[in-house]
């Protein structure tokens, strides 16, 4: 198991590169990125702010809950914090499991729970100005179906 | 003495990343409604706290919580991970 | 879009990285690699079979309606073919999309489809004999939610 | 003239991976009939068809498919990819 909160760029595949490998009982590892996407043609950069503590502590919950729920056998968490140039990886999760269902719907799990409920505001820095960026209900409401 | 904290727009509107407060507040609303009290800022970053969420000790937390023996708070917009 | 039917052995981390980067619109990436399982703790290998010229059409038909229906900005599918040893990746697939639904959900239809739909048959290899591995009524039935 | 190709455990049962016909069948389940009474092998690699899946010109087809212009028929079992 592993979990970074970090400033420095990564690539997700480069991170994922062995993972799950060499592990006995694995037959599917599934993995998610999250990348900055420039919706409007105008994003100038994405600024993430995180709460120093706070942000390990509900990663490594949401972790824990995920490998006892879906019998993970390893698992992985990257979330940048700082500023990202559009295109740029923000996060990204791994799941490795026996089964495929299980790795997919950990790794859901983990992207819906890190999304509302590890502490990290994304704000969008555009030509004109900056803004922050809205919760969607829709994301809250994703939590519903676990 | 309690470390109260401020993230994404809380703490634009505020002014400060942090402050340590001396407060007799019995519960998270009790010190939202010391804070509004104080000063214009407070009362604009604290407007609706149906948007707000709030962290005791890095744990969220509701706003009728209690203060007993909580040494950090933390107000701050619902988040946007991921 | 890329496919590649090899005999092969290759690193799905490896061959993600990269994947979906660098394309206006994407914001989210999943990979899915499935690896050979010692189920019993007596494999020696896993014989993979397949139909040369069906495996190929067969891939990129399903590839095509992913992208169709998930509206993919990125796809990749690999699958071996051969020998393999267990902890052995077999096959991934990779969908860029710009939500995380999207991607998910064509990475989930690609996985049902080619298990059952593409020409490969798995054979396991233990010191004792080797066994044709039967298609299991629950992929057959995981096509139903499509 | 037709190809017929056999794969995984029909191919084994058959003893060869591919043959090449002279048939009149006129659809997949003549062929069938044709080649069980051919030779116990066959008979044994075609006892449950239900177990089978064919396709013809590489594209999956039912077993009461017309043969009229097929080049190439594919017997198998159900495939167990991924």
């Amino acid at each position: 198991m592993r979990v970074a909160v970090q400033a420095e760029a990564f690539d997700p595949g480069h991170e994922a590169t062995g993972f799950g490998q060499g592990m006995p009982g694995v037959g599917a590892v599934v993995t998610f990125a999250g990348v900055v996407r420039d919706t409007t043609g105008t994003l100038a950069a994405m600024e993430i702010e995180h709460y120093p503590g706070m942000t390990e502590r509900a990663i490594a919950g949401i972790l824990a809950e995920a490998v006892a729920r879906w019998h993970l056998l390893d698992a992985l968490v990257i979330h940048r914090h700082g500023r990202l140039g559009p295109g740029e990886p923000i996060m990204m999760v791994a799941t490795a499991a026996a089964h495929r269902a299980e790795a997919f719907a950990a790794a859901e799990f983990l992207m819906d729970y890190l999304k509302s409920r590890a502490p990290f505001w994304k704000k969008e820095i555009t030509a004109t100005g900056a803004e922050w960026v809205a919760a969607k209900d829709a994301d809250e409401d994703a939590l519903d179906r676990w | 003495m309690i470390d109260v904290l401020y993230f994404a727009w809380v703490r634009e509107r505020i002014g400060l990343p942090r402050e340590r407060l001396d407060t007799a507040a019995e519960t998270v609303a009790d010190l939202v409604a010391e804070l509004v009290a104080r000063e214009e800022r407070y009362a604009a970053a604290f407007a609706d706290t149906s948007a707000l969420r709030v962290a005791l000790d890095q744990e969220l937390a509701d706003f009728s919580a209690p203060l007993a023996g909580v040494r950090e708070v933390a107000f701050f917009p619902p988040m946007t991970g991921g």
